[in-house]
């Protein structure tokens, strides 16, 4: 059995701005075991973003507020990490692919010097030069899934904490950083890095540029790999591409993945194990597949039916009635009930089981969860 | 992409051809101002001078009013600047005055800078908390003194509690020649140690009060750049690189922020020059600043060759900073193209 | 459906010229422009539904922008209704906006944060009726200018009339020198139109039919391609010939006309005094219609009138006074919406009105829409990114590539059997929620180029599987496909490709979801 | 400042057929919210009291000089109503300014060049404001090159680039030098330097909100050009505008000061006092290591009150400029929630039943079951 990457325990953030308190997360659990991609769905505001930023830390603290939970790394739980230890987590720990492919890279700076960057940080580290986060108790399995070809770039090396001499200081010329740069700009299959290197993010198309941020967030060879919504703002085709890209390096990087979605669609394509959210909680999680076969929140299953594939002759389509919750008063009992079309009178008063995901392992049944009284139900109706 | 040397070229050729209009205009206005405007101005611009000073000078206003223009006009191009009341050529005093401002100007830019900034980046990063408040009070105090009053809490409270000269350039005159007419740069020039020290002695009283007082401006302007770009993604994904709040701070944020900051350092120019009038005539610093105060001021001397000169000088020496300003905002944010 | 054209647009073009600088002059640059919109011609009829889609770039909602005179069209023609509408100006222009409305993309920037429900919705409704009653006092005026100018017209025609019936020769040989300039002219045109004619059936002819014909070879295709220039040349010379001959004709008829004899005088002064009667008698005078003048509508009216409206789009009436940041943003995109109906206009451009929504609501609002349209007979140009939307909205669609329209058709056929690479393309790439079937390449690399002078060829030939050397120079016409008229589709090889299904752009690999977790996928392509 | 957070709770209370809350609720709403705002960003309340504070006092002043000026309200008649006893003497119980030599009691000269010196400040910006503003929102809104509007636009702007050229000080003593010294002369030389800002600053706002979504929205109603400047343009122009404004009175009163202080603007002594020229006139003539009272406390004066609208204006520009806003919402629990959360519904009210919270909820949403 091996230890997770990632495992959140009862998270719960909430938001405190002047007008009341938001509950984004609210007692989240989930796991992410070496070497799988789990994905998240929701719908606008269901806390799915604060979730994703919340693991390395990025929100900003005075109005997010980690209300409780542990979020365990590698055997450490990050809330307690005073703020100046948390650079040694970022980059070579937990990597990050950001929604916006248009801000997400500094328009100052060449992209050059923006990934040469993260591997000088990531070789500093390396070296001993600059500390490095104790990876905790059991050292991460990295031959968890057998790479089908080895490439050169990704066989990381393991530091662990007290191995730090082990390792020969190097002084890099930029010709070096160069060699390495171009290597991860072919690695996301870039046809011309020579060019690209030396042009700034502007410079670039939309789908060029979420490429380059892939291969910024994996030139810090991260444990975990977060990726918020790589896809959502580009064109059809382009997301098409940089989707196939995403699976390609999913089977060859072997990092860990958290895949934050909105699409359907989209995560069909890529997660092992899919967490669906609304309004603040973790409603159902399991194995993509059965997920997609047989949903057992009533939420999951409506989402399923709204994905619109019909011609205006099969009008109308099947919508969810009413409006998502606000966050700030949400309703008492589950927090679907008053727009689901199965909900009986206990489910206003009781909430439902609480997910408790602490390993999911592909295939086995207990692994698919939903927070519903009725969840047996739901899986059996058509 | 249009970022060539030629295109730098272009850039800079074509940001100067789009100068002139306003240099013209700039030149229309002061005559506007000082010919058309003015009522009766003989006798009080020429207060202590011969009647027949002041004949000719009526003489010279009964002119058809184009003919008073190119004759206005002839002369500044020519550099022949007339002369004051009391028979000096105006041009060469001008020039020599000219380094002096220049050098109290860029050292007190120089210290807005390097003091002004980082206040910014502080007061951004602790934006809505105490650093924060103590940054904005800070910059809306120097603000909201008058430059005068800076000025004579410097020359006759601070100074001598800090044991800084308050008048002039030199303590005694310089055994040098002064090549450059700013002050420091000629005492280094003659590797002259003491008086090296002494110049800088004398500058920095100047050079800090009008530093704190216009330093507003330039902190403001980075504080709110720099909130506009901290919620940015790409300051999260620096962080998400790994990198140490400061290098995040300061390498990545600052960089763009300050691309929106250099729009500011035009309208500092003005601010600044407007405040060597006053800061050079408290502190005896021989530049245009003390001339202008002498021949605008209601106290002074009038002179009215000096005043157009004067009014002249600094609308170019505004107009030249805004072009600097320019240029660095097209070499600092690779999205303009130099076109 | 059928039914008269409600909205035409013959070779709609918008450039958004690239400014030159003084340095561009200097350096002799020559002016740019974003081909934004580049040659459409497309025909929605009343009570339709016609999607436009494509990505960021493809110009559909500057289009969009153009038909409801929000851009000004470069050039190509607009008819709303039969009329010209691009000449249309000022108050003229401000009048038939009501005829088409527009519901913004952004729910957010659309709705003035400053103003209450009932203002916004309001608003339109406020200036259609300062419309409606400068329309009942200047349509009465506009008619008598036009009797006016028409009865100068008559004034003008029965003069020349008459001179020429005084001058008998003067008026032949006008008419001589008129024919001979016709003539000429008629005869270029039909050049031109022959010319036409055969480069299209040269396109379609070394497009192989559809059934299994194997391509044209390369040899024959350049065999056909002489034909054409010969069969052009000859023509031109053909041409040149006659205009030759013509002008022969016409010098020989100049001089028989000094044969003609003068008109006697008594003659004279019978047409004199015809031409005087025909002058009183002029055109009958026009009918005026009596148009009433509605009252100015009140601040009551209105807020009844919106309330009135509200829950046509599924809103409370109660919301009337609240502000727009208050709703979320399918609540903001209803608001939009009844600001569009309350004017009741024919047609509807609806420009990406869900992209910014979530799935759930957006099936709302796009099911609220076919029941409008049912309702109330209203046209919709409905301009979108989102297949699933044209899919559920749209009776017609035109998919657009860079300024200009790829493929055309019912939404079944479009979308069930693309022709174009480009749609097939668009289809392929769309994530499918089905686990089984997952993708792993996709075959259409590339970015979307920039619209700054495109070259000639096909736009979308860099990225295209399919693309051959012709594709390159050649410009593909929109043409119908053979047994589908309304099927129409500009690909040089549309029907050697009409058979291959999108799902061939991609390859599918099976589910490593369902196999148990460490087993390896299939070998991943190589680096670079 | 407050005005932000309770117009949202006002609309929000007062619509949706919810009956109206009662007053003394919403007046305790009202005191919570100030008081957030307070919390939030003292240094913008602390400006605004003592806006508040000066104006009151100015108004005093103008009102009745002899409530809070004891020796000099009939200063201009050359006739005291108390002479004072003391002269050249500092601060003391009966003197808190001091004396000067000439007998002036520094304390009431102070106030009563409260209101000239404040209506200069204001009065100045305002015209700026105005005059500025107007042709600011004409250069920005037809711009279109080649037509009538665009020519006007390209004229205004060239002209507004030349002004922008001089420093309004430099400026200003130009024209106070050529027609001549006094009060309408230094107010003059101000107005005709401060306009051009206010252009650049409305134009730019003018570009920016003119192409927004609802302006094109409203053009494709057939909304006519100018009720589209009025209604949708001017209203969100205006907001920014007005901090600067609010902003720009210290400043005014600053550069008046110091075209006093040049020697430019009033006598002083003379018919009214005036900080700048107490200032030149004290500074000129007496040495001010000894007699320090006579400098500090005028330029105390001008120092609170630039002081009071910068601090005012800075703050309100925090608070309205949205861009600000959202960084200053996450690092200070301030207004606005991030980006994910969505707008905040009004302040959760215990006395509901959560329930009722969801209906209310579902109306607001304007959502039809």
């Amino acid at each position: 059995m091996t230890q997770p990457v990632l495992s959140i325990e009862h998270l719960s953030i909430d938001y405190e701005v002047g007008a009341g308190v938001f509950h984004a997360v609210s007692d989240v659990s989930l796991v992410v075991p070496p070497g799988r991609v789990v994905g998240i769905v929701g719908e606008t505001g269901c806390g799915k973003s604060t979730l994703a930023q919340a693991i390395p830390r990025l929100l900003p603290e005075p109005p997010a507020h980690y209300r409780s939970g542990k979020i365990i790394f590698q055997g450490t739980d990050l809330i307690p990490v005073p703020r100046g230890k948390l650079p040694q987590v970022r980059g070579t720990g937990i990597g990050m692919i950001f929604q916006e492919p248009l801000n997400s890279l500094n328009p100052a700076f060449r992209v050059f010097d923006q990934i040469a960057e993260a591997i000088q940080m990531r070789h500093w580290r390396e070296e001993g030069i600059l500390p490095v986060f104790h990876p905790g108790p059991t050292p991460f399995d990295y031959t968890h899934r057998p790479l089908p070809e080895p490439v050169d770039v990704l066989s990381r090396p393991v530091v662990p904490g007290n191995a730090k001499a082990a390792v020969a200081k190097k002084v890099r010329t930029r010709s070096d950083f160069r060699k390495e740069v171009l290597e991860y700009l072919r690695l996301v299959r870039i046809n011309d890095p020579e060019t690209i290197l030396d042009l700034y993010p502007h410079e670039l198309s939309g789908g060029m540029r979420q490429r380059i941020m892939i291969a910024m967030a994996l030139s810090g060879k991260p444990a975990l790999l977060i990726a918020d919504e790589p896809t959502s703002a580009l064109d059809v085709t382009i997301q098409a591409q940089v989707l196939t890209l995403m699976k390609e390096l999913i089977d060859e990087v072997q990092a860990s993945i958290l895949y934050i979605s909105h699409d359907l669609g989209v995560v069909a394509e890529t997660a092992d194990d899919l967490g669906v959210m609304y309004a603040g909680q973790l409603v159902e999680f399991g194995p993509v597949a059965e997920i997609f076969e047989a949903p057992r929140h009533p939420y999951t299953k409506s989402l399923l039916r709204s994905i619109p594939t019909r011609y205006k002759s099969d009008w109308p389509m099947p919508t969810i009635p009413g409006a998502v919750p606000n966050l700030s008063r949400l309703p008492r009992g589950c927090r679907f009930h008053p727009r689901c079309s199965l909900a009986k009178p206990i489910c206003a008063q009781d909430p439902g089981p609480v997910l408790r995901v602490i390993e999911a392992r592909a295939g086995s049944s207990s692994s698919h969860q939903a927070s519903c009284h009725f969840a047996e139900e739901v899986a059996s109706l058509p | 992409m249009g970022r060539s040397l030629e295109d730098l070229i272009i850039f800079i050729l074509k940001r100067f051809l789009q100068l002139l209009p306003v240099l013209l205009g700039v030149i229309v206005l002061t005559f506007l101002v000082t010919h058309v405007a003015a009522i009766d101005p003989c006798p009080r611009w020429y207060q202590k001078a011969s009647l027949a000073v002041i004949n000719h000078c009526k003489a010279q206003f009964a002119l058809p009013l184009w003919t008073q223009f190119w004759n206005y006009f002839t002369q500044l191009l020519s550099g022949n600047w007339g002369t004051s009341p009391l028979g000096v050529p105006v041009y060469p005093v001008i020039s020599a005055a000219f380094p002096a401002t220049l050098e109290l100007v860029l050292t007190s830019m120089f210290l807005m800078i390097f003091i002004g900034i980082p206040l910014g980046v502080i007061a951004a990063q602790f934006a809505g908390r105490w650093g924060d408040h103590l940054v904005r009070v800070l910059y809306l105090s120097g603000w909201s003194i008058p430059t005068y009053v800076g000025a004579i809490i410097a020359a006759v409270f601070l100074a001598p509690f800090l044991g800084l000269p308050t008048s002039g350039e030199y303590s005694a005159p310089p055994p040098f020649p002064q090549v450059t007419h700013m002050s420091v740069v000629d005492a280094i020039i003659a590797l002259n140690f003491p008086y090296t020290i002494d110049a800088l002695s004398h500058l920095i009283l100047p050079a800090g009060v009008l530093a704190f007082i216009e330093m507003g401006n330039a902190t403001r302007m980075t504080r709110s750049a720099m909130l506009e770009v901290l919620p940015l993604e790409y300051v999260k994904s620096a962080r998400m690189k790994g990198l140490s709040n400061f290098v995040v701070l300061y390498k990545h944020a600052l960089r763009n922020a300050l691309i929106t900051a250099t729009t500011v350092l035009g309208v500092t120019a003005g601010g600044l020059l407007a405040g060597t009038v006053v800061i050079e005539e408290v502190f005896g610093w021989p530049g245009i600043g003390a001339y202008a105060f002498a021949v605008l001021g209601g106290g002074g001397r009038p002179d009215f060759d000096g005043a157009i000169a004067v009014v002249v000088v600094f609308a170019i020496g505004v107009v030249v900073a805004n072009l600097i300003a320019d240029i660095l905002y097209g070499v600092l944010d690779p999205r303009v193209e130099w076109r | 459906m059928t039914g008269p054209p409600l909205l035409e647009t013959e070779g709609v073009a918008k450039f958004f010229p690239i400014v030159r600088t003084v340095a561009d002059i200097v350096t002799g640059r020559r002016a740019r422009a974003i081909h934004a919109v580049d040659g459409v011609s497309i025909t929605v009829r009343a009570g339709e539904t016609v999607g436009l889609i494509g990505e960021s770039g493809s110009g559909k909602t500057t289009l969009g922008w153009v038909v409801a005179r929000l851009h000004e069209a470069t050039s190509g023609a607009i008819r709303f209704e039969g009329r010209d509408i691009l000449a249309l100006e000022g108050a003229e222009l401000r009048y038939w906006r009501h005829n088409i409305q527009v519901v913004f993309q952004d729910p957010v920037g659309s709705l003035d944060p400053r103003l209450t429900v009932w203002q916004i919705v309001g608003e339109p409704l406020q200036a259609q009726n300062q419309m409606q009653r400068w329309f009942a006092v200047h349509e009465p005026r506009r008619i008598r200018r036009d009797y006016r100018i028409a009865s100068r017209k008559e004034h003008k025609r029965l003069t020349r009339e008459f001179q020429d019936a005084v001058h008998p020769k003067a008026a032949a040989r006008r008419k001589l020198t008129d024919d001979y300039h016709n003539g000429v002219a008629e005869r270029a045109k039909l050049l031109e139109a022959d010319r036409e004619r055969w480069t299209d059936e040269y396109q379609i002819a070394v497009r192989p039919s559809r059934g299994g014909t194997p391509p044209i070879p390369a040899a024959e295709r350049q065999r056909r391609h002489a034909e054409l220039q010969a069969r052009v040349r000859d023509r031109t010379t053909r041409a040149k010939a006659e205009e030759k001959r013509l002008g022969v004709e016409y010098r020989a008829a100049l001089k028989q006309t000094s044969q003609i004899p003068p008109v006697p005088p008594p003659e004279r002064q019978r047409l004199h005094d015809e031409y005087r009667a025909a002058l009183k008698r002029g055109l009958p005078p026009p009918v005026i219609p009596k148009i009433p003048k509605p009252p100015r509508i009140d601040r009551e009216m209105i807020r009844a009138k919106v309330q009135e409206a509200l829950p046509l789009v599924g809103l409370m009436p109660e919301i009337l006074d609240q502000y727009p940041h208050e709703f979320s943003g399918g609540g903001r995109q209803r608001i939009s919406l009844a600001r569009a109906l309350i004017v009741n206009p024919k047609l509807i451009v609806l420009d990406e009105p869900t992209s910014a929504l979530d799935v759930a609501v957006q099936a709302q609002i796009l099911n609220r829409l076919i029941e409008l349209q049912r309702e109330r007979g209203i046209a919709y140009i409905l301009i979108t990114h989102n297949v699933a939307a044209v899919r559920f909205v749209a009776d017609r669609v035109a998919v657009m590539y860079l300024g200009q329209i790829v493929e055309l058709g019912p939404v079944r056929q479009v979308l069930e059997r693309p022709v174009h690479p480009y749609t097939k393309a668009l289809l392929a790439a769309l994530p499918v929620a089905d686990v089984r079937r997952r993708r792993t390449r996709f075959r259409i690399g590339g970015d979307i180029p920039t619209l700054i002078d495109p070259k000639p060829g096909c736009r979308f030939a860099p990225r295209c599987p399919f693309v051959e050397e012709g594709c390159r120079t050649t410009d593909p016409a929109l043409l119908p496909r053979p047994g589908a008229p309304d099927h129409q589709v500009a690909c040089l090889r549309a029907e050697e490709v009409a058979d291959i299904s999108p799902a061939e752009l991609l390859e599918t690999r099976p589910s490593p979801a369902g196999s148990t977790g460490g087993a390896p996928a299939a070998a991943a392509p190589s680096v670079s | 400042m407050a005005a932000t957070p309770l117009k949202v709770r006002r609309h929000r209370r007062g619509s949706g057929g919810t009956p109206p809350r009662p007053v003394g609720r919403s007046v305790w709403r009202s005191v919570r919210g100030l008081y957030r705002v307070m919390r939030a960003n003292p240094l913008t309340f602390i400006g605004f009291l003592l806006v508040a504070i000066i104006l009151i006092l100015a108004l005093i002043v103008i009102v009745d000089p002899a409530l809070i000026v004891p020796y000099g309200a009939a200063q201009n008649t050359g006739v005291y109503k108390q002479p004072p006893t003391l002269l050249q003497w500092p601060p003391s119980i009966q003197h808190p300014f001091g004396t000067d030599q000439g007998g002036l009691d520094i304390y009431s000269e102070v106030m009563l060049a409260l209101p000239l010196d404040l209506g200069i400040g204001i009065g100045i910006a305002a015209f700026a404001l105005i005059a500025g503003g107007a042709l600011g929102l004409i250069a920005g809104f037809w711009d279109q090159p080649r037509t009538l509007g665009g020519a006007l636009s390209v004229v205004i702007m060239r002209t507004t680039d030349v002004f922008l050229a001089f420093p309004s000080l430099v400026l200003a003593l130009a024209i106070v030098a050529s027609i001549g010294r006094g009060v309408w002369a230094a107010i003059l030389a101000i107005m005709i330097t401060w306009w051009p800002y206010y252009v650049r600053l409305v134009r730019g706002e003018t570009l920016a909100v003119k192409h927004l979504p609802y302006v094109t929205a409203a053009r494709a109603a057939g909304v006519r050009d100018t009720r589209i400047l009025t209604r949708h343009v001017l209203r969100n122009v205006l907001e920014p505008v007005v901090v600067y404004f609010t902003l720009d009175i210290g400043t005014v009163l600053v550069t008046f000061s110091t075209i006093s202080f040049v020697g430019a603007g009033i006598p002083f002594p003379g018919k009214v006092p005036e900080w700048g020229s107490m200032m030149s006139f004290y500074q000129q003539n007496y040495v001010l290591s000894t007699y320090w009272w006579y400098i500090t406390f005028p330029a105390i004066a001008i120092f609170m009150s630039a002081l009071a609208f910068s601090l005012l204006g800075d703050g309100l520009r925090d608070v309205l400029d949205p861009r600000t806003r959202r960084a200053l919402a996450e690092s200070s629990s301030f207004h606005e929630p991030p980006a994910e959360v969505p707008q905040p519904a009004a302040t959760p009210d215990a006395a509901e039943a959560e329930e009722e919270e969801i209906e209310e909820e579902a109306r607001e949403a304007g959502v039809a079951a």
